[in-house]
Parts: structure tokens; sequence; C-alpha cells
């Protein structure tokens, strides 16, 4: 991938930084599952997938989105500090574009999940890291935090991250068939691949 | 009008390239569009009608053949931006073309890239915007206009750059029956502000209204010529799955019980006055 | 006496209620539909209609004023939506934005699974709305949801509310965008839907050809209100109504009141072509 | 439960109320530039007297842009239990990032020193008077002019080959899209509802499972964001948009000295807050 700057880029750049807004600002950015906060974010997310469509540049102009973002809607005392809410989320898409780069020629998929795991993990482990250097949270929170809720929210992340960027670029994975078709005796299949 | 054309499209061959994939979807169009004229794009979907309407500005470039803008070839990238100028274009969905958070902004847009002055840039967006009747809008966030505003704003960004030709590719489809009035209200007048026309429409009423109509079918060009030439081939359109207006089918269901009257009609007005014809014709006779 | 399949009495709803964005969407609001019928909603944006197509599916609870769907009471402190919502199909506008599953068999499943029902049924189930829609379920339930055409998208999104075998289909614009070969298509089966299946169909819509095509009556929306309700031939008959809504009425309708502001006496409710052809035809015949 | 449904109502991106009080005149570059001098200075100041100073000149700023300072005080309370959760760890927790000042309290990991008690209470405070402040620059300021000024303020950057209009252009196509995709978001919320669809239901444990609940929403947001991207795509280039090259600016700010007055004025605040014992 190029870094020349095209109309694809900031268009592309554009309509995810809206849905990291739109995530920010309504609930939706928010999945209940089993963290320290109650709910997994996925709102860093669209700075992964942007990484991994267009590039490191798209990726990190939509992290700053995000954190420019969180900056302003915070809620959590953290995020009030603009180094806490802006910094680390510039590194979110630039991690998950060489994640996917470096890993796409063995498998698509792959590449594109391990991108969201590692996006993911770079939001939380930098956003904790600044926290912890500007004396908000001492170490051990940090760390218990990086676990209970850094964990769960990177498994989030891959599965959303696969299923929109498998959509997207139409990677094939998984069943061919509906769940319909299951069970269904003596009817020829109609198999074709999507994509390749 | 047989001077030098304003678009002029030379055995155009172009296909879609995907996942490996070719599609082919203009195979030879040869075309010429004058100063002035309105030029109606029918086909079905698949014919290829969009994809041609996007050569006309250089969004998309032949794989074979040319297209030129007042003699300027779209395949050289230098002539791009005046040849975009000179060919605006609307598109279907009134939400995605969008760019600014206030209407005056989107309008400006165009005239920024061009690198108009800004002492000059606020009276030609004033001027767009009444043409298309939108100057109390101004300052309006997109969002909180109805489709055929969106689109007027639309339309407003492009005559702000004074183009030659306006170029709607099925600019009224996701409209309703009031924002399509609207819309072809503003683009009758600016055609006879003296602006070309070429409109890619599902509506025959719409290609009714135009100087010529081009019909598609699989990316080469089935039929082409005025609305009534056009219209009067009914069995190649209904194998095309091509409709007539309304209109024409009333003219000719009437021609049906009355011989006398036309059949090849295809304008509400057309029709109306016929009728008038008839009618009123008559009446003098009884009277004389 | 027979209970009317779906009532609404006295229904009004008001947005953000007691902030300074309050805005009052349905005004006392009644309206009945029998069963097996067809309903047209007419009006502009910002009439009230999707407030109200949105309170026929729990989406919205009445604030004031009573809504009953085959003997189920909305307006009481716990309304049972879950059991609504098996009764009730709704179809937004542009449904095939919903489509989420990579599979065309799994979306349309999606409904049915969430409902409960087993494997078996609801196997049934899909392939009886497939079907029903045009699309062939041994064909094309393992298809890529992408690889669909627009219309065949629209299609599987109907056939997924349908799965859930709904007494009453609401639909919001059904065919707002689509080519007129998909749009007549689509037009047909939910025509078949209603006459064949029996199904109650209520539909929103601004365009009066559809109108024309599937309504047994119709109910025009205007400022939170019914304006006025009646058969197409009678609404569309009503010149003065018509332009006070600024509904614009199909083509052949408004060739007749072009001719019956001109003085013709031509009924303007003839609003199929047959019937149009056959008013103009004994304009002129009188004349003889 | 219908209420749930009702995203775009109740939405406040851009928090603009045109009040046309004097500091919605200033020019969006210097109040830009006041409210980062202003932040900096708060986030280095660690002194009570210093942040009460602040906490109270923010508080002043309210009846300056004609809005009652109860509503701009509103602002905080849905921050409010995380401020006590913070302050709470902070409270027990932080004695070894500020081991200074008395020892009053020790407890395994437990200890709660002078300096721990000073940073747990200056930190909400801080906190507060940030808040407060982005509400006075984002009451008073609408998305536009913010992007715009923000623009002009980093185009000394293009001189490095810092892209800073194709940056103020995906700011602004990000704004011109929330409300956009919110109301999509509204409508899909409601068809899949209406197919029978649970956000979030479940067994809590089931991370896969509950994720997998939200793609009716998630999967199709994105899709459409993607599919109206390449509409906007051909828009902007049929437009004669391209990107690096030398374009005009439509919005032009023309400082005044009000506005100059401001920027002195909020660097003699940073300094005050600074320096207070």
């Amino acid at each position: 991938m190029n870094n020349r700057l095209t109309v694809r880029k900031i268009v592309i750049a554009g309509v995810l930084g809206a849905i990291s807004i739109l995530l920010g600002v309504t609930r939706l950015g928010f999945i209940p599952v089993p963290t320290a906060a109650g709910n997994a974010t996925i709102m860093h997310i669209p700075a992964v997938i942007g990484g991994i469509l267009e590039g490191w540049g798209v990726g990190l102009v939509i992290g700053l989105i995000f954190g420019v973002s969180s900056f302003l809607n915070a809620t959590v005392p953290l995020f009030k500090d603009p180094l806490v809410a802006i910094i680390p989320r510039l590194f979110i898409g630039v991690a998950a574009y060489f994640t996917y780069v470096g890993l796409k020629r063995f498998n698509q998929l792959l590449a594109v999940g391990l991108a969201g795991f590692i996006g993911s993990l770079t939001n939380t482990v930098l956003v904790l890291l600044v926290a912890v250097l500007r004396g908000y949270l001492s170490s051990g929170v940090a760390l218990t935090i990086a676990v209970t809720n850094g964990i769960p929210e990177a498994v989030v992340s891959v599965i959303v991250t696969v299923a929109v960027v498998g959509v997207w670029k139409r990677i094939g994975s998984g069943r061919q068939t509906s769940k319909v078709s299951r069970g269904v005796e003596g009817e020829k299949l109609d198999h074709r691949r999507a994509g390749d | 009008m047989s001077a030098s054309p304003l678009i002029e499209v030379k055995d155009l061959y172009f296909s879609y390239r995907t996942h490996g994939e070719t599609f082919p979807v203009l195979r030879g169009i040869t075309l010429r569009v004058n100063r002035g004229e309105h030029v109606a794009v029918i086909g079905h979907n698949g014919s290829g009608k969009s994809t041609l309407a996007k050569h006309l500005n250089g969004l998309l470039l032949p794989d074979e053949g040319a297209v030129w803008v007042q003699g300027l070839d779209t395949r050289e990238k230098k002539h791009l931006r005046e040849i975009r100028r000179r060919v605006g274009m609307v598109f279907q969905h009134p939400d995605n073309q969008l760019v600014a958070t206030i209407v005056e902004e989107d309008v400006a847009f165009g005239l920024e890239n061009l690198s108009v002055p800004p002492e000059e840039m606020a009276d030609r967006v004033t001027d767009a915007l009444r043409a298309v009747g939108m100057e109390d809008f101004r300052k309006r966030p997109p969002h909180h206009l109805s489709g055929g505003q969106k689109q007027r704003v639309a339309i407003g960004g492009i005559l702000a750059m004074r183009p030659d030709c306006l170029v709607l590719d099925e600019a009224t489809s996701m409209l309703d029956s009031f924002g399509r009035k609207e819309i072809l209200q503003v683009v009758r007048r600016l055609h006879g502000e003296g602006i070309a026309v070429v409109s890619v429409t599902h509506h025959m009423s719409e290609a009714a209204e135009a100087d010529r109509v081009i019909v598609l079918e699989k990316g080469r060009i089935a039929l082409e010529g005025t609305p009534r030439e056009v219209f009067r081939e009914r069995e190649q359109l209904s194998r095309l799955r091509l409709d007539v207006p309304e209109a024409g089918r009333i003219a000719s269901r009437v021609h049906a019980g009355h011989p006398g009257f036309p059949d090849d009609l295809y304008r509400r007005e057309e029709l109306v006055e016929a009728v008038e014809r008839f009618t009123c014709g008559k009446v003098e006779v009884n009277h004389g | 006496m027979r209970e009317p399949f779906l009532t609404i009495r006295n229904l009004s709803h008001t947005y953000m209620k007691g902030t300074p964005l309050e805005h009052v969407a349905l005004r006392e609001v009644s309206l009945e539909a029998g069963r097996g019928e067809c309903l047209a909603i007419i009006g502009h944006t910002g009439s009230g209609k999707s407030t109200l197509i949105q309170h026929l599916n729990g989406l919205l609870l009445p604030q004031s004023g009573e809504v009953t769907v085959d003997g189920l009471h909305l307006s009481g402190p716990k309304p049972d939506v879950k059991a609504l919502r098996r009764k009730v199909g709704l179809v937004f506008q542009n449904p095939e934005d919903q489509i989420f599953e990579k599979l065309v068999g799994d979306d349309v499943a999606y409904g049915p699974f969430k409902m409960g029902y087993p494997l078996q049924e609801v196997r049934e189930r899909v392939r009886w709305a497939m079907e029903l829609v045009g699309i062939s379920f041994d064909e094309y339930k393992d298809r890529p949801t992408f690889a669909l055409s627009g219309g065949q998208k629209r299609k599987v999104a109907l056939a997924g509310v349908l799965a859930l075998k709904p007494d009453l289909l609401v639909l919001d614009e059904p065919t707002a965008g689509l080519d007129p070969y998909s749009r007549n298509e689509l037009l047909n089966r939910i025509r078949e839907l209603n006459r064949k299946e029996k199904m109650t169909v209520l539909f929103v819509t601004h365009n009066m050809e559809e109108v024309a095509t599937l309504a047994d009556r119709v109910c025009v929306m205007a400022e939170g209100r019914v304006a006025a309700e009646g058969t197409p031939r009678e609404i569309f008959g009503d010149t003065r109504l018509l332009a006070e809504h600024q509904l614009g009425p199909p083509e052949a309708v408004e060739i007749l009141h072009a001719l019956h502001r001109r003085g013709h006496p031509v009924n303007p409710g003839a609003y199929l072509t047959e019937e149009a052809a056959g008013e103009i035809l004994s304009l002129i015949r009188e004349r003889e | 439960m219908a209420s749930a449904f009702e995203l775009t109502r109740n939405m406040t991106i851009g928090q603009y109320i045109p009040t046309d009080s004097a500091v919605h005149r200033f020019d969006p570059r210097f109040k830009l530039v006041a409210f980062g001098v202003l932040v900096l200075a708060i986030a280095f100041c660690n002194t009570y007297v210093g942040n009460l100073f602040a906490l109270a000149f923010c508080l002043a700023l309210f009846p300056l842009i004609r809005i009652p300072v109860g509503y701009g005080v509103s602002g905080i309370k849905p921050a409010v239990p995380f401020i006590i959760i913070i302050a709470l760890l902070q409270f027990f927790f932080s004695g070894s990032i500020a081991p200074g000042g008395t020892l009053h309290f020790e407890y395994g990991v437990i200890r709660i020193t002078g300096d721990s008690i000073r940073l747990v209470i200056v930190s909400a405070m801080r906190f507060v008077e940030v808040i407060f402040l982005s509400s006075v620059l984002t009451f008073s300021t609408s998305t536009t002019d913010l992007t715009r000024g923000m623009e002009c303020l980093l185009s000394p950057l293009e001189k490095v080959k810092f892209p800073v209009h194709a940056f103020a252009l995906v700011l602004t196509i990000a704004i011109r899209f929330v409300p956009t995709f919110a109301m999509e978001m509204e409508k899909l919320m409601k068809a899949q509802a209406s197919r029978g669809a649970e956000f979030g239901s479940g067994e809590w444990w089931r991370i896969i499972r509950r994720t997998k609940d939200m793609f009716p929403l998630i999967i199709p947001l994105f899709n459409l964001a993607l599919t109206r991207a390449e509409d906007l795509i051909l828009a902007m280039e049929s437009r004669g948009y391209v990107p690096g090259e030398e374009r005009s600016v439509y919005t032009r700010y023309r400082s005044k000295g009000a506005d100059w007055g401001l920027l002195g004025i909020s660097l003699a605040l940073a300094a005050v807050i600074l320096w207070l014992p």
C-alpha cells in the first residue's frame, strides 16, 4: 500500500471517524460483556478497520478523531486528560495496519483477526501506561484492568473486525452453506465460493 | 449545432475488473452532445448507462476509444479539473454527495477546488443558491433538508462552478414525486438558460422532455433519436424491458378507439393539446 | 358485527415531550383496516406517517389513544410487544440495508430463529417466504448476500420479515429507489400476498402509481392528522385535495386534471390507463 | 422501552447553543488557542489554591456565554460516579506514586500520605474544570467553526508537507456524517427489533455470543458507511477535488483586537494558575 494521499483515504477516514464519534456519543459503543468496566468498548474498532483497509495514515487519523471525541465526551475522569485520551489512540490503527501487512501473505483472515487483537491491546496498554505515568493509577490497578478489561475487549475486537472486514473485502471464510441447508437430504448444494 | 460538439464519445469500450474477473460494460459507444442540448439516456439496470455517464467527466476512463469535452481528452490528467468544471454531475443518492456541514460551505467546495478567490466566491455561492431556490437554507446543516432540497444543493454546488453541461445520473430516483418535481423544474430552467443536460433516468416521462433519447442495451446503443422516434419503437422497447410514457400509452388507446387521433404523443402537454384540438375543432365546425 | 383487524383511536404522539425540542407528530389519529384489506397511507415527509406505523409494531407505544391489532390491545400498562411482533411484520425504507448475514438463507432465517422455532419449522418458513417473493429457495439459500442485485436484496429483506408469517404486513416506501422493472415485480408480489395469501397490507408511500396498483383504500395524512380517507378513485378525483397537499397524482390523473381545468367534463379520478383513455374517447365522441 | 430507539433526538455532537454572546463572536482560532493554553495550565497545576482559582473562573465563564450556570454544571452529572470511584482508588492505592508528605496510614499496599490526599482532590478538581472549559468552548463555537479554526491554526504545518487541509476535510466529513449515520442506526435498531432481535441478552460470560448479538447492527452500519464512502469519493472527484493541490478557502477569519485580548487574558490566567502556591 503506498502512502500517497488519495480522495479514497480522506473519505474512508471521514466516514469511519463518524462511526467512531457515533459509537462514542451513544451507548452503542459498548458491548455488555464481563470486564472491569462492565462492558467492552468497540469505539476503537473503526481505527483498526481504517488501518487495515487504507493504511497507517488513515488509522492514525481515525484514532485521533476517536481520541478527541472521547476527550470531549469523557465521563471517566481519566479521559478528561488530553494526554490519556488522545495520544494512545493514535497508535491503534497504526499497530493494526502493521500487524495486518506483516501477516497477510500467510493468511488474510488470520491477519485481519490479529490486527483487531493487536489494535485493541494497543489501546488498552497505552491508555493504562499513560494513566500510570500521569499518576492516575498505580501500576497494580493498571495491570488488573489490562487483564480483566483488555483481554475480553480484544476478543470482541477480533470478532467484529473479522466480520466487518471479511464482508467488505469478501474474504471467504467458514460455512459456505446456510443453517437452513443443514440436514437437508438429497439436495445438491450450490456452492459458490465467496471472493477469490 | 453542427459546430464542435460539447462532448464527443468515440468507440468507447470499458470493462469492470473485480477479483480477477472482467465484466465488459460498454462495447463501442459513439455519441455527441451538442451545446445547450438535452439528451436523455435510458436503459434497464445493467445496460451501462451510469457507467457511460461517469465517462463524460473523466470519473472513469475508457479502456479503448476516447471521450473529449470541448476537444479536451479525458485521459489527459492535466485537463481533468477543467473537464470537471465544464461537465458537472449530480448523483443518485442525495445524502452521499454533500461534503460540508453547512449548505453554503458545500456549495463553495467546488469553487475552493478551482482556487476561486474568496472575494468572488461569496457572490457565486449566493447566485447558485438563488438559482436552485435554496438561499434561505444557506446556514443550515444538510441533515435538516429533505431529499429534494439536498439534490438542489448538490446542483447548486455544480452551478457555482459555471459548467457547460449538467449530467444527472438518476438524480431523481430516490426522491418522492414532490422532490422530483422540484428538481425537474430547476433543470428545465437551467436548460432554458443554455446549459446542456444529459439525464440518465428510469422515468420515461422525463426522457420524453429531452431533445434526444439514447437507449442503451448491454453496453451498446440500441436506439437513438427524438423522443417521438424512439418511443414509436414499442416492440423493441418492451423487449428491452422499457416502458412508453403513460401519456403515450393513453394516446395509443385513444387512437385504437378513434383512429384519427395521433398515437405518437408522449408528453402530457402534447396529449392535452391534441385532445383540445380534437374537441374544440369539432365545436367550431358544429357552430359553423 | 365483525371487529376490524386493526383499530387506531385518537392516537397522539409527541416527541421529546417537555423539552424545547418538543414536536407533535400525531394528533388524534383514528383509522381502521379490515382483515385482508390493502390500505395506503400517503402524505409528506413530516406528516406523521412513519410515527404512525411504528405504533403498529410496538416500537412506539401510545402516549394517548388506543391501538388494537387483531384483538391485542397496546394501550395497557404492559402490552405484549413480543406477541405483537409475531402478528405484524414491519418493512422499513430501504430494508436491504439491514441484511447482515453472509448467506441469503441465514439472513431470512434470522427472525424465525430469534422467535425460537425449531430448525425444521424455520426451514419451511424460509422456503415459503423466499418463494413468495420470487426467489428460489434451493437456488439462492446458499448464495452470498453481497452478490445480489439491488432488487433481489430488497426481496430477500422482505422475505426476512415474511418468514415471521405476519397477519399484517406494514411497508414503508416499499419500492423507493428501485428501477421500474424491479418495482413492478415487487408490487405484483405484494399484491399476491394481499390477494392470495390474504395478508392485510398497510403501506406508506409517496408514489401515486403504487397507490393506483395496490390500494383498496387510501388515507391522506398531513401535519399529524388524517386529512382525508377514501378509495383511490375518490382521492384522485378530488382536485382540490391533491393540490392542497401537493400530492403528485399518477400521470393519467394529471392529464385528466389538466383537461378538467380547461373545462372538459372528464372524471379526473379515472386513474387506470384504459379508463383515462376511455374518458378522452368519450370526450371526443361526444363532440362528433 | 419505546424511547430506547430515539437516538437522533438525544444526540449531542457539537453542543452549540447560539446565544450570540461576545464569546460566541470571538475568532475560533483564538478560542482554540486560549482553550489549549488553559487546559495545559490546569493539567500541570498541582496546588489547591491554583485549582480553586481555576474552578472559580470556569464557573464564571457560563454567565459570560449567557448560559445558566446550572445547565453548565449539570454536564458533570454523568461523570460523578466515576469521579468517586477513581478518587477512592487513588485514595487507597496512590501512596506509592505520591509518597511525599506525612504518612497518615499504611496497611499492605494501602498507603495514605499527605501527597496522595492532595492528588485525589486536585485531580477531581482538574477533571471538573476541564469539563467546564470544554463545555464553554463547544457551547459557544459551532463544529464548523471549530474545524475551520483548527485548519487555520495547523496550516503552517503545510510547509513541512503535513496535509492539514486533507485532515480538516476528514474532520468535516466525519462531522457531516454523524447525524446521517445516527438516523440510519436508529432505523436499523428498529428494523432488527421488529425481526425479534434483542441486543446483549444471554449469559454474561459468553463473550462471542454477546458480540454476535450486535452483528445485526454493527455490520450493516459499517457496510453502509463504506458504501456511502464510494459515492462520496465520486462526488468529490467530480467536483474537481484533487488532494494535496492548491485550493482557496471560503470561510476566512479576521482577527480583531478583542481576539488578541482574549489570548492575553488566557495567558495571564494560565500564569496565575501555575504560579499560585
